[in-house]
């Protein structure tokens, strides 16, 4: 019996109020012909216990990190997140409000995303931030619509956007379905041996409308020369950086060294891994290119008697007011992930935020003073400077290093031959807050058991 | 209140952390990159945090504070269940690119998720991927737009899209790079056929559609319609935000749709958190499914040793052969399809059931308005929005009469409404109905709150113009003035509050 | 570092704004020999990640009884809470408010309370319960104590009650301690062999303060002479009935068959088991004995407009107003957890509640069949009927056959040897909604293995 | 706003239970007891349900929502990671009577409370049993009590209790069966040595007390009442719930203390609940020690095989050996014990800078009031409970001249605090300060904060007298009537509205 609906029981009363005799009366502009006359194939319906009980079952049978010693990243973080952040997001007034459409009743989910485009923009070092969108490969999708929309008449190279080499396929893949309707030309920006960007591959992409790169990138590398980029692809091509939002706690903000646009996976602020979803994508930039941005933004404004209020604004780039002439169609977004992510930068303050970052740091340190006394094991950027993450050269197929370590309990990291063929030797190996000293230990001897059987 | 910056109060931290596993001394960074200044954030407690953000959801109005008529957004119950399910490690604390033996509780959930989407609307392959409708819109636009350059009609570069769609409608197949045709709707609100007819050619990739249509009202020529586009070549999309009036009573395959997206936050409750996240999953018709974004799951025999979660079925990750790619990075919104995964077992068949109490509730409260107007002799300030028997899930009113007559705007009676504690209808949407309230109460309300708003509502209309005006007076800010937002925008805390 | 002080870093700046220059100021109150002049002899602080880590591991030594098949009660009830519960008692409004001192601002608790009130009275059949007591023991005491207030005048038995010898140890201890003080002589009421009270011994009672007894009995057995035993006791002598709620979802209310009092352990509704606490008890009567009544009472009022509002009532029976004079010393009690079960009781309703007795009753018949059949299991009172739980007498001591039952992964039930040294041999089995099938079985089976390893 | 009882929607339950195990036809019950009439209980749906405790709820003050000072009742912020421990299946589906080496876990616990609670007091031996402070009391005496007994002193059948002690001093130690000896206090609030020493003899058992005493002063002479009622034969007993005033700068039993309770839900921060759970752990020297109600939780050294939480430590119950029985049937409420734990780890011995912090607050705001109340003049409107230059955790404020001068009593203020959005002080407790307000803001509070409420005191205190009359007028009702209450009791829902 299904325990959802107030009015069972009541049917029969509501029809006869309205003069009908049964439901059928109600589905009577339904054509014949369309209708649908049997019951639906499926199940019965299940009581809260039992779906309990299957949930148990089933998400048991998935291996959450936490049981084993896991070192993959590559995108996402396992993090803390504060046990205030998830019984605060829970109160029934954020999780079951929808757009807030009607300011007067809606002033906490508006003023915590006011509140929240501030954290980011201060953490970013621009003056915008819209209230979040879907995630970070849309981010980058979007980021790069808009820069067309705004240097679309200015460019030399029109319609041309460079991007990163190092760029994943998936987050790439996004990108590309995201702009090919717009004639939007995706060119790869090349990277130098030691990872960085090629400086003359940047000076090819002065005049175009955007490049697009990641720091540290999605080996995990940090690239000091991308504070030069702006400056070398001037004025009318917006510089678009991609980051990890915990990495600014500690690294310079890109907004900092002339980034037009900075996007970001939101995910390590607030929110778990949750399988890659919900999370939130971090959108910033500088004032030329708000009114082309994507995405819902909130301001401080007054009510009738001049107090202080909130609302949405700027919405005349939106679908429901432009339709198809919208910066975005983007309506439902991540709000309510993107309320968890203010809420732990807001507990964790411009120390906690560095602590956390050098926390990550640390970690990353630790794993590869742990890798490099493994025979076998190489870094593959040796002289870089890493965040969170970094590329290791194995003495065989990183798949199957994987497989192997199962039996240690150890998930050694992301298999990069999944990025691309000619890393199938190489794993990208990630470190957080939550890496633990033991879980270093095992992975170093797991691995040089491992690299030892594989050379022998 | 207060807003963040007018927190100074904890020195350090608000929230300690652990010891670094390496202390910072020996650590080398990348010099040249560090940053200069720390971000300027203010400093909260705990106890000042959550006092900050409990006064803040005070300030908000949710489905659990009170009736939330929002049509067109299905603002239903949400179970509690599902957030106990929701943060369980298995889903909390896995990462999408875990080997399939890791995730085979996740990938049976996902593909009893597909199966099940694809029964409702009659389509023979789901995905799962796109996080919100617009997604799916857009996700499903691209399908078709790679369907055809398979099929070499490159040349089908435009999409029909009726005047009172939904937004993101014409954008997501703009951003597609579609030219949009609009067609204007029938008097009573329906498609309009002969001006369908007039700009079908080959040109036409597609028509994107809802039914019932965002009037509340069941298409009654929407096979014709389909008949009409597939005279073409074109294919027909079906919005599916409008899907909790229908399950289990029609389907989008029975009415000859060839793809459609499901918003699962409103027809299955994801709950709407202020704005999202949702999960726009799409299904499509055989001919499109190699096209769908990768990878969706599938399952196959399971091998001896390999650890199931059915008996002998071995879950796995599939990519569609001619697959467009991703719209998300990951495998999409996994949390909120665990969600209204809980919710789907809740009602299993049954789901035919909710949409049925979905189409009860909002006719009774239809009945209801129009009764309690007449005998509170304010019948003549609205009339619906179109003419019609019985709506659907939802329905419209056109408050034009109010306007003409005392100057009283829908959102004049938005505005009321928050007064007597209720979240408002939607207001202005769909374009087509001057002065629209679109009104959907869902299927989780119960007949004494539809008799109690219909009172009300009605004493709104009838309560005079000048106090209208000046409402809401009850909530904790009062009209709020959004042309001094846009005017004066502070999208930020003000350098000199910091 | 602790994190929790919000002033930390302000100390001197507040100090100084006093005209202080140190703490040691605001301490040179404390003479000089009384002083603690070393640090605490104790660890120093963790950050919530580490409490969660170290709680992880202690709890997670703990073995749930949802990792066994478990048959163990014995006045604790394995039950579902239902998830909405957990998600409103823990807003804070709720979880962070303190007695409703201050009406205006507590109506939500207040009512919630009343309502309560409202459910409690009910269920039981008696006009006024309170809105609770700290346990199912201590309500029984207080029940005691109440009783021998009312009817000390006219009692024949001058501050004699009697007391079923069936109530366990533990809670008769409980007793005691809160009646010894009162010059309360505690006489022990006889049972029958068949675990029915002794017509006999009730005759003896007529005269006395109170009588109690339990129904279902601490054994589980329902007692049908209990409706007859006010005509026996007469109207001077309280008719204390101790329940388990949820068995009123199917029995017979006792304040419908003369209970002056009914008192119980509330846990069932609302709250898990919690290894015993908190727990809430339960205490309803009849209007003569509402002003002797322990603890707090919320009424439905009206404020200064009409309106209707509730507030704390009949407080002159309390500590704060009557101190020594008091019904009671309660004040901190279980507000909290009763609002738990006013809202599993708001969820179930009258069908539900019935529904939940039915499958509390379904379960232990299943498992009275699967013991039936196992040779060397005996049931202490074969024709009587159980709710929730039963007697069974083994072919050996209880504490062995749970030793040894442990190896299934099952935990059979209560060792009875605690509470007599008569029932060494003798096991409380206890099954509620939570039971399942397969854990029947593997009871069973279990059992049986054991009995046959016995008995050869 | 609604009642339970004004639902009367879902037909069968809210809430779908699965099937019994064996139909019901199947079943034999004991007939003649079968309940003839339904519980008359409401009927809601989840969704019904789930509004209206939300909806109850945001018509109750919490901590969360708003400065507390309610003086003696330590309202601090309560850490939200002890609530996510306290959910966990170790400690919630676990039996107290499971065997030992399934609570490994919950025995290392409780020693480590048991162990810190000690060392912080002073005493030699801990119970956790308790559930609440006057249980905690109730339990001390009753081990004095069962203490003279054994040693041939039952003549000691009396308790001295300051007459500014809390009411269940004298209510815990009279249900005990101990007859009351009140003691007047000197006028600046301490303990009268003189009047004290009066009433001393061989027929005292105990003197219970708490330090600092219930007006926020310490007792100076603490030392020498002790020694005075030692002196007659007679023990020591102080009440804990003033104890988040001096831990790490003194201790009970520095100051001569034999038994203390501890208020763990205010110390220690189990959330109050709105009137509890609470926890009451006693300590005891170790003359008492035999006499607490077991078990109690020792360690010994582990034997080979036993799988141990902590190495080489078995945990186990321990009955001490003239143990005064039971006050809980089980091991008290273990789940607060738990959240108190987590709180304790978060200090550690830091709990030392915790009580600083609680001191340094109230007399912060004590001199912000004074000082704000000069500012505004309104100074001759209120004085201190009692003259002190330093407070402890709290400070009493007497508004008898304003009674005098303008007719506004401790009351009004009250009700005009709650006007700007602050729960009350405790008010008319204790009962020595006449028109007394009690103020306690804990370490949890900002100092913008008590700034803010400074300012604020003194405005209302300095509001006309008529405006604070009508007070509050913006709280969800207005001032409610006790008096009706008790003269038209309704204690339920009235059969009418069934
Ligand atoms: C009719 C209709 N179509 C499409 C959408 C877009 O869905 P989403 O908001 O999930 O992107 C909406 C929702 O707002 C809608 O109401
Ligand atoms: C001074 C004092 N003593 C004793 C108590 C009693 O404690 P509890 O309420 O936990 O029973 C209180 C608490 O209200 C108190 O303030």
């Amino acid at each position: 019996m299904v325990d959802q609906l107030p009015n069972r029981g009541r049917e029969a009363e509501m029809l006869s109020a309205m003069g009908y005799a049964s439901m059928d009366d109600l589905f009577s502009d339904v054509p014949v012909d369309v209708r649908m006359n049997e019951d639906l194939p499926l199940r019965g319906p299940q009581t809260e216990e039992e779906i309990i009980a299957d949930a148990r079952r089933l998400l048991g049978a998935n291996v959450p990190l936490g049981t084993m010693a896991s070192f993959i990243g590559a995108g996402l973080y396992r993090n803390h997140v504060p046990a205030a952040v998830f019984q605060l997001v829970t109160r029934g007034e954020f999780l079951t409000a929808y757009t807030p459409y009607q300011a007067e009743v809606s002033q906490g989910m508006l003023q915590a995303m006011w509140e929240f485009q501030g954290l980011i923009s201060e953490l970013v070092g621009l003056p915008v931030a819209n209230l979040s969108v879907y995630d970070g490969s849309s981010a980058a999708a979007e980021s790069i619509t808009c820069a067309v929309r705004v240097h679309g008449r200015k460019a030399t190279q029109k319609g041309v956007v460079y991007i990163s080499e190092m760029v994943p396929p998936d987050r790439w893949s996004v990108i590309h379905n995201y702009t090919q309707g717009g004639g939007i030309e995706l060119r790869k920006l090349r990277h130098l041996a030691d990872g960085t960007l090629d400086p003359a591959s940047v000076a090819e992409a002065a005049g175009s409308c955007a490049v697009y790169v990641e720091q540290p990138n999605p080996l995990g590398l940090l690239d000091g020369s991308l504070t030069g980029v702006k400056d070398i692809v001037g004025e009318h091509t917006a510089f678009i950086v991609g980051v990890n939002p915990v990495s600014l706690g500690l690294y310079e903000a890109p907004g900092h060294y002339g980034a037009d646009i900075v996007v970001g996976e939101g995910q390590p602020f607030g929110s778990p891994m949750t399988a890659g979803g919900p999370i939130y994508g971090i959108f910033a930039c500088s004032k030329a290119y708000m009114r082309q941005m994507p995405g819902r933004i909130v301001g401080r404004t007054i009510d009738e008697d001049e107090q202080t209020a909130y609302c949405l604004t700027l919405s005349t780039r939106e679908q429901h007011i432009r339709r198809h002439r919208a910066t975005s169609n983007l309506c439902t977004n991540e709000t309510l992930i993107a309320l968890m992510g203010a809420m732990h930068m807001s507990l964790l303050g411009p120390e906690g935020v560095r602590n956390l970052a050098v926390r990550n740091a640390a970690a990353l340190h630790a794993v590869v003073q742990a890798l490099n006394g493994v025979d076998g094991v190489e870094f593959v950027h040796p002289s870089g400077h890493h965040f969170n993450e970094i590329a290791v050269q194995l003495p065989g197929p990183a798949a199957d290093c994987i497989e192997a370590l199962e039996a240690h309990g150890v998930l050694p990291g992301f298999d990069l031959g999944r990025w691309s063929e000619d890393r199938t030797n190489q794993l990208l190996v990630t470190a957080t807050d939550q890496t633990r000293p033991e879980e270093i230990e095992r992975l170093a001897t797991a691995m040089a058991a491992w690299c030892a059987e594989v050379v022998a | 209140m207060n807003n963040l910056w007018d927190f100074t109060g904890a020195k350090g931290s608000g929230y300690a952390q652990p010891a670094p596993l390496v202390p910072e001394s020996e650590l080398t960074f990348a010099t040249s990159l560090l940053r200069k200044d720390a971000p300027r954030w203010p400093r909260l407690s705990e106890p000042e945090m959550v006092r900050h953000y409990t006064n803040l959801s005070r300030r908000n109005f949710g489905i659990d504070t009170g009736f939330y008529p929002l049509g067109s957004c299905t603002m239903k119950h949400n179970p509690r269940v599902n957030e106990v399910i929701a943060q369980m490690p298995g889903i909390c604390d896995i990462h999408p690119h875990q080997p399939e033996h890791h995730l085979q509780g996740l990938l049976a959930i996902f593909h009893e998720m597909q199966h099940m989407l694809a029964v409702c609307a009659g389509m023979d392959a789901v995905t799962l991927q796109p996080v919100a409708g617009a997604q799916g819109e857009f996700t499903a636009v691209r399908c078709i737009q790679e369907y055809f350059r398979e099929r070499g009609e490159a040349q089908r570069t435009r999409i029909v899209v009726p005047d009172s769609a939904h937004g993101t409608n014409p954008a997501s197949a703009a951003m597609a790079g579609f030219e949009i045709v609009e067609v204007p709707s029938t008097e009573d609100g329906r498609i309009d056929l002969q001006a369908l007819e007039a700009v079908l050619d080959d040109t036409i990739a597609a028509m994107m559609i809802t039914n019932p249509n965002t009037l509340g009202l069941f298409e009654t020529d929407i096979a014709a319609a389909s008949e009409l586009v597939h005279g073409v070549g074109g294919q027909m999309y079906y919005d599916g935000a409008n899907f909790n009036a229908i399950i289990g009573r029609t389907s989008p395959g029975l009415m000859g749709f060839d793809a459609v997206h499901y918003n699962l936050h409103k027809t299955f409750s994801q709950p709407h958190g202020g704005g999202g996240p949702g999960s726009g999953p799409i299904g499509v018709k055989a001919h499109l499914a190699p096209f769908l974004p990768g990878p969706v799951v599938d399952v196959r025999e399971a091998e001896e040793g390999e650890r199931t979660v059915e008996l002998g079925r071995w879950f796995h990750w599939r990519e569609p052969e001619h697959s467009i790619g991703k719209v998300q990075q990951w495998h999409g919104n996994a949390g909120a399809v665990l969600r209204c995964w809980a919710f789907y077992r809740r009602y299993g068949r049954d789901l035919r059931t909710m949409s049925e109490h979905a189409v009860l509730n909002a006719n009774y409260l239809r009945h209801a308005i129009h009764h309690e107007a007449k005998e509170a002799g304010v019948d003549h300030l609205f009339v619906d929005g179109a003419r019609t028997d019985v709506a659907k899930h939802e329905f419209t009113l056109s408050m034009q009469p109010a306007k003409e007559a005392v100057g009283v705007t829908a959102m004049d009676i938005a505005k009321g409404l928050l007064d007597l504690g209720y979240m408002a209808p939607t207001v202005y949407f769909p374009l087509v109905v001057p002065e629209c309230l679109m009104i959907e109460p869902t299927e989780t309300e119960a007949k004494d709150t539809l008799d109690q708003f219909a009172k009300d509502f009605v004493a709104v209309v009838g309560t005079d113009p000048a106090t209208l005006h000046a409402a809401p007076v009850t909530t904790p800010v009062r009209r709020v003035d959004e042309v001094y937002a846009a005017r004066n925008l502070c999208l930020r805390v003000p350098e000199e509050d910091l």
